[in-house]
């Protein structure tokens, strides 16, 4: 490794795996690394995820190890909870702001050991879980989920009494030997010198509660992609056993619904990337939980042009009875007796109208940039008529955005999967290393 | 290093193990075990005065090995090893027992039970313990140099990214130039931009870097050697060149798959590749009349079952630049999907529409025909909306076929023991997570010779691949593993089962002058894995920190429960 | 063990492999979530499934261990890319060298337990317990080697 | 035939770079023992008929590995044990001339009918060799010859059948002396570190001592039966081994060692072999 005082500091926004990747590369290259993560916990997306295409690779299993190698590189500092609020200067020396946001524990004396959750005034979890997108609930203090790193709670000050009335019997704060809660800990603003700057927030998913033909938030058995993957995980709110929300029955067909949002005029032109994938992923997943599960699959067009994707597809439709229907569904309706859907639809071979019964439908809905609106101000990048971070010369600068020294990886600058992520965040590193070295 | 005595320190970790476990009789229980000099427990072992009091117990009870029972070695070992590290003790004689998520946390509600528990997983771990031997990890030199095999795209810009950083570099190119694939193609994706425009400036760079050096016409005949020190022979028409470095870029590319026959190209005149196309309009060909496209020719089939990833964006984008250079034409793309995946592309793809190129489906088995004699007069297709089949009229046809691997990959594959797959394409490290890597350090692999891919992500995988190189360069050594494997020679047979299953190529039956058939495990390759110690019928290669001995000690001592078989 | 516990209800004793990588990790998260499962399993880490060497799994269950339960990465997902397949191989054959034998088979199993499945991890101990339970003793551990069959 | 192998012994012994010839002699009582014949004037010691038992592969190994040249005589089964040597790097091909032996089965001793560990036999004709004593042809219906298995034994059978077969081991390690599989320079089973196995003659050891054997020998085993002519207690080990193999066959299509030249099933595998382990208890 470098010297200390050879080292230059570079600030990396987002930890997900590809910020998590293009931490540990910049930090494996003597640079000094501030982490920087919105959330509690690094892991991003690619932690709610039960397995990755095409390889079925379980995600946690595969990334954890990623999460464990940034928090004890001895040239990447974590900051989680924390967001940047200022930047000046330019490349090679900028000086930014950093907001440490307060999880009212103390984070060098919590070691996860979760007591003060147990005894929490509250006896059963009654808020939504963000990690399972609602789908099961937590308490005001918890922790963001099992592999969260790092392991340490936080408190939820928007649901805990003590913040509510001010007089709660703060039993978690009785019940931590180490006396890590701190009901009055402040924000802080760190101020950091560093080099250059790499984003890497990832991706949302666009809200489906204006697509009302396919009954998106209305109807229970509608899910989306996401709520769907959680459902098959086995760290997931039903351990994994796929049971559709409305009365936890186990679903045996299942329709998938591509291009919710995507391709659509109405909402985004882009296409989305990733969901054709996904989509055979987790019907693939359904039939391996389930022998019986049979998906239908309602596509544009099936983009499977990565390495293997292809075989992955064939392999869905031989061996895990999945079906692909060349069609944009018209609307989805409930039978509200049963909970059962109907899916209505023209196949577009015979030009027939069809409705087919499901027992649940999953929407793969378009995916957005995160906070690229917020941070293209803060640091004066320009953004794409879709708000992804603009890359003005991909061909020969594929990780530079419109200003010098902050580079851009991963969703936030166009639909990536996991590797095409992986990979611009080692291009970052190395980006970074001939900025700031030659 | 003399008589074995053994510290053992039980945390309670606040309630989470004192709480469920009778910490007081776990004590007493481990000072009774045989070599077990001094005990203690303290309300967190990872709190600093935990760490000092293993400290001081160290120097002032002689300890020669120490054992914490707490948490996961998963969160918690190093910690602990460095403290035994600093008093000099060395950091693989530490050995972990995890009593709180294998044992309080789980049997919460049987505190005799965990208790018992405890007692014996801690007999295990001073069983292990006693078994526990120095470790060194040793580290390499690496050799501020790279070669990188393929002046493409992601070959020249992992090169000038090295050359930035102040790395030697060697390009050896098999053509007489450099640039590529990219240099033979007309316009670039997406952008608009002439390919000379981006191909000649990074050539430039290329030509003018110090930092590079530049074998045309030649190949690489030999490599030896791993991370840190590969020996390099290169052929080049002024004779052999011998040089070392210390990683290596493949960037060998891709190419065109000439569709011989298929759709009767080359038997029908007027029946064209893509390249083939952008190479009339790099000329300058201005007028076109009825063009069709066949997406997919030679793709998605049974014996080629990958998509080309970017045929689909190179037709959208002829298809588009075709009705704008000549307005009078007609242009139909025969598709199966439109693989017009992000935001580019699938602008691109209305960008085709709104200029009149029309988009027709056609099924797999009912693929289009191309009619003609001598020279091409029209397509038929069976059009699935319409359900009918019709007939294209057509002046040209212009087949979409995938990137298929340069030749020589099966050979690099050889000579760098690096896997390729059934069609040849180099396969890395891991699908998701090391992109650009192979399982062999200090071997990279970066464009179209790992997938087909746009010029966009052969630039970025060149730059990830320089990267990934430039971390074992910039620091000058790598560290090497610790507990990986090692033969006893004079127990060797040479029967090779190490060997065969070693999935690192670290292992090799050695027969020179020296060493008389006995396996021998390079060090820089290993990853201590096992897999060679299991295999070996007598224990002749053992898997260091967790050898054969040790682990039948814990193995033993669970047998008879009391240990006394063993001391 | 205090022989008063040894007159209580038979308690089998289960040795335990698992992978640094995903099984020990499935573990520790059986832990982390306080999934309760019964105390009879001893786990012992390896780097990988294909390190335990099947001497281990025979000396264990000769020696009178009631059971032995290799634990690996699902197959596909080693962080050694193929260890667990040998791992596989071999826990097939060994399973087929006690049906020779007509005994032990029930005793060994092997799982693929991945870093999420704390889940599966408690059902797997349980249900091992729960059946090595319903075998009794291991017929050679008692009074070590004198077997009635 | 005996003619053909002695001159073929002679003109090998002729050779500057020859060490030894290995070949069969009459031995005592009418029996077949091993001939190790260093010069011409001993070949007419040698004998090939059908009471020649032992492979004489397995002294291969022992031989210090140099430049000179051993002659040997090898039957079909041991011919598939040079392969496997010359597999494991016990022996260089190049250092071995073969005689090969047109084997028609060998006689069970004393009596006047095939032994038993002929039957099943698939490979009686030696191959790969430098020279033959004639033809080599399949005699018939060995290969079909029913053998006797432990198939039709219950659970409880096996166990039964095992305990009084194992109550007669002496733990001798005559049968692992003889094997030709068996080349380490010191055995596992012989280890202090760590003690896998004890000298107590329990159940368990000897269950260990026979299992760790069998394993060992599974893809190697060429069912040349010599471990069990080698018992002085009669311990039916071809049933064990037999039986591993018979799995092999079944389960990964392994045909037995030194068949072809595939590897060991144990040091491969297939990433769609069969999984057992996958769902939950059966």
């Amino acid at each position: 490794m470098l010297k200390a005082h050879q080292k230059k500091s570079v600030l990396v926004l987002g930890g997900g795996i590809a910020g998590l990747q293009a931490a540990i590369d910049l930090g494996n290259l003597g640079f000094h690394v501030y982490l920087v993560e919105r959330s509690p916990s690094v892991g991003g997306r690619m932690a709610q995820l039960d397995k990755t295409f095409p390889t079925n690779d379980c995600s946690i299993c595969i990334l954890s190890p990623k999460m464990n190698e940034c928090s004890s590189h001895p040239n990447i500092t974590l900051w989680t909870y924390s967001e940047l609020i200022k930047i000046e200067g330019n490349i090679g020396a900028f000086r930014a702001k950093i907001k440490r946001k307060s999880r009212y524990i103390i984070e060098d004396l919590c070691v996860g050991c979760m007591q003060c959750v147990e005894e929490c005034i509250y006896k059963k979890p009654k808020f939504p879980n963000e990690f399972d997108l609602g789908l099961s609930k937590r308490k005001p203090i918890y922790k963001p989920f099992p592999q969260a790193v790092p392991p340490l709670v936080l408190i939820d000050a928007k649901t805990c009494i003590q913040f509510k009335t001010g007089n709660c019997e703060q039993n978690c704060a009785k019940a931590c030997e180490r006396h890590a809660i701190d009901f009055n800990q402040k924000e802080e603003i760190t101020d950091l010198k560093i080099g250059a700057v790499v984003v890497a927030t990832g991706f949302d998913m666009l809200d489906t509660s204006g697509i009302e033909e396919y009954g998106a938030c209305q109807i229970p058995n509608v899910v989306t992609g996401l709520e769907f993957e959680r459902l098959l995980s086995a760290s997931g709110p039903t351990t994994g056993h796929v049971l559709r929300p409305s009365d936890n029955h186990a679903p045996k067909k299942i329709a998938f619904i591509q291009c919710v949002g995507s391709r659509d005029i109405r909402n985004h032109t882009y296409c989305s990337g990733v969901c054709c994938m996904h989509a055979t992923k987790e019907a693939i997943l359904a039939n391996e939980h389930d022998r019986e599960v049979m998906s239908t699959i309602f596509y544009t067009d099936i983009r499977a042009a990565g390495k293997t994707f292809q075989e992955y597809v064939t392999r869905a439709k031989k061996e895990y009875s999945v079906s692909y229907i060349r069609s944009r569904p018209a609307f989805v309706k409930e039978d509200e007796n049963t909970g059962d859907l109907y899916v209505t639809y023209e196949e577009t071979t015979t030009r027939e109208k069809r409705s087919d019964a499901f027992d649940m439908v999953v929407l793969c809905q378009a995916l957005e940039p995160s906070g690229t609106d917020g941070l293209s101000e803060i640091l004066g990048f320009s953004l794409d008529a879709h708000g992804f971070i603009q890359i003005p010369n991909p061909l020969s600068a594929p990780v530079d955005t419109t200003r010098p020294g902050v580079l851009a990886v991963g969703f936030a600058t166009g639909p990536r999967d996991i590797p095409e992520s992986v990979v611009l965040a080692s291009a970052a590193a190395g980006r970074v290393a001939e900025l700031l070295r030659s | 290093m003399g008589k074995v005595r053994i510290g053992v320190f039980i945390c309670h970790c606040g309630s989470n193990i004192g709480g469920f476990i009778n910490i007081h009789n776990v004590l007493e229980y481990t000072r009774g075990l045989p070599l077990v000099k001094h005990t203690e427990d303290n309300l967190y072992t990872c709190s600093d005065g935990g760490l000092s009091s293993i400290k001081e117990k160290i120097t002032e009870h002689n300890l020669n090995r120490v054992i914490v029972a707490a948490c996961t070695p998963r969160t918690h070992e190093a910690l602990f090893r460095r403290a035994c590290e600093e008093v000099g003790l060395n950091r693989y004689l530490f050995e972990f027992v995890n009593i709180r998520e294998h044992c309080s946390w789980i049997h919460m509600n049987e505190p005799e039970a965990a208790t018992e528990k405890a007692m014996e997983l801690i007999r295990l771990g001073v069983m292990k313990a006693a078994h526990l031997v120095p470790l060194e990890a040793a580290s390499t030199q690496v050799k501020p140099a790279t070669l990188i095999i393929g002046g493409g795209a992601s070959g020249l810009s992992a090169a000038v990214n090295l050359a930035n950083q102040g790395f030697d570099v060697h390009i050896v190119e098999q053509t007489g130039k450099l640039g590529g694939l990219a240099s033979r193609l007309w316009k670039l994706m997406p952008g608009d931009r002439l390919a000379h425009e981006f191909v000649e400036p990074l050539v430039n760079t290329v030509k003018k870097s110090k930092h590079i050096k530049i074998y045309l016409n030649s190949i690489v005949k030999e490599i030896s050697g791993f991370i840190g020190e590969f020996n390099i022979e290169v052929k080049t028409p002024q004779g052999k060149k011998d040089f070392s470095v210390g990683t290596v870029i493949v960037a060998t590319g891709a190419r065109e798959l000439t569709p011989i026959g298929l759709y009767h190209h080359g038997e029908l005149q007027g029946v064209l590749t893509q390249l083939e196309l952008e190479q009339m309009l790099k000329r300058g060909r201005k007028r076109f009349r009825n063009i069709v496209f066949i997406n997919c020719a030679g793709a998605r089939t049974p014996d080629r079952e990958y998509c080309g990833r970017l045929c689909c964006a190179t037709s959208i984008k002829n298809a588009r630049y075709l009705r704008e250079i000549s307005p009078s034409s007609s242009v139909t793309v025969l598709q199966r999907d439109v693989m017009a995946f992000g935001t580019e592309f699938e602008l691109e793809y209305r960008r085709a529409q709104d200029a009149g190129v029309r988009f027709i489906r056609y099924e797999p088995d009912r693929p289009p025909e191309v009619i003609g004699e001598k020279k091409v007069s029209s397509v038929r297709v069976y059009h699935t909306l319409s359900g009918e089949e019709i007939m294209l009229p057509a002046s040209m046809v212009v087949l979409t076929t995938p990137l298929i691997p340069n030749e020589g990959a099966a050979e690099l594959s050889r000579m760098l023991k690096v896997p390729i797959d059934r069609y040849n394409f180099f396969l890395e490290a891991h699908l998701k997570l090391r992109p650009v890597e192979f399982a062999t350090d200090g071997v990279y692999i970066a464009g179209a010779a790992r997938f087909p891919v746009d010029i966009r992500e052969a630039v970025a995988q060149g730059i990830a691949a320089a990267a990934k190189a430039a971390a074992p360069m910039t620091a000058g050594e790598v560290i090497l593993e610790a507990t990986i494997a090692r033969t006893e020679p004079l127990l060797c047979s040479g029967c090779g089962n190490c060997e065969m299953v070693c999935p690192f190529a670290a292992v090799e039956v050695r027969k020179d002058d020296k060493i008389q058939n006995k396996s021998f495990v390079n060090a820089v390759l290993c990853k201590g894995c096992g897999a060679c110690t299991a295999v070996c019928p007598n224990g002749a290669i053992q898997q260091l920190g967790f050898t054969d001995h040790q682990i039948f000690s814990m193995i033993e001592t669970m047998a008879f429960e009391d240990g006394s078989d063993v001391f | 063990m205090s022989s008063e516990n040894k007159s209580k209800a038979y308690q089998p004793k289960i040795l335990v492999f698992a992978c640094n990588w995903c099984s020990y990790a499935g573990a520790d998260m059986a832990g982390v979530s306080r999934l309760q499962m019964p105390p009879n399993c001893r786990v012992i880490r390896v780097m990988c499934s294909a390190r335990v060497r099947p001497e281990m799994i025979l000396s264990a269950l000769f020696k009178g261990i009631d059971a032995v339960l290799v634990l690996g990465c699902h197959p596909g997902d080693c962080h050694y890319s193929e260890g667990n397949y040998y791992t596989r191989r071999r826990g097939i054959i060994l399973k087929k060298l006690f049906d020779a034998f007509g005994m032990m088979q029930e005793r060994f199993q092997i799982r693929w337990i991945s870093a999420a499945e704390g889940v599966r991890f408690s059902e797997t101990i349980r249900e091992m317990v729960e059946r090595v339970a319903r075998l009794g003793p291991n017929p050679l551990g008692k009074d070590h080697g004198r077997f009635t069959p | 035939m005996e003619d053909l192998l002695r001159k073929l012994a002679n003109e090998f012994l002729q050779r500057p770079d020859a060490e030894c010839f290995i070949g069969y002699e009459e031995g005592p009582n009418g029996s077949v023992r091993p001939a190790f014949i260093r010069r011409p004037e001993d070949i007419h010691r040698l004998v090939w008929n059908q009471k020649c038992y032992p492979n004489l592969t397995a002294y291969l190994p022992d031989f210090p590995k140099q430049k000179r040249v051993i002659g040997i005589t090898v039957k079909g089964c041991d011919a598939r044990a040079l392969r496997e040597l010359i597999r494991a790097h016990q022996v260089e091909r190049h250092s071995v001339y073969v005689v090969g032996l047109p084997c028609t089965g060998l006689k069970t001793p004393g009596e006047d009918r095939i032994a038993e560990r002929c039957f099943g036999c698939v490979f009686p004709e030696a191959f790969q060799y430098d020279a033959a004593l004639g033809p080599m042809k399949t005699p018939d219906g060995l290969a079909r010859t029913e053998y006797e298995t432990l198939d039709n034994l219950s659970n409880k059978e096996r166990r039964e059948f095992w305990k009084l077969e194992f109550e007669k081991c002496i733990r001798c390690d005559a049968c692992r002396k003889i094997c030709y599989a068996c080349f380490c320079p010191e055995c596992i089973l012989d280890s202090t570190q760590p003690r896998w196995l004890s000298r107590r003659q329990n159940l368990g050891e000897k269950l260990f001592f026979h299992s760790v054997r069998a394993l060992h020998l599974v893809g190697r085993c060429i069912g040349c039966g010599e471990c069990e002519r080698a018992c002085p207690a009669g311990v039916r080990l071809m049933l064990l081994n037999r039986y591993l193999q018979k799995q092999l066959e079944d389960l990964f299509g392994y045909r037995g060692a030194g068949i072809l030249e595939d590897a060991p099933p144990l040091l491969t595998f297939l990433r769609d072999d069969p999984d057992p382990f996958t769902g939950g208890f059966e």
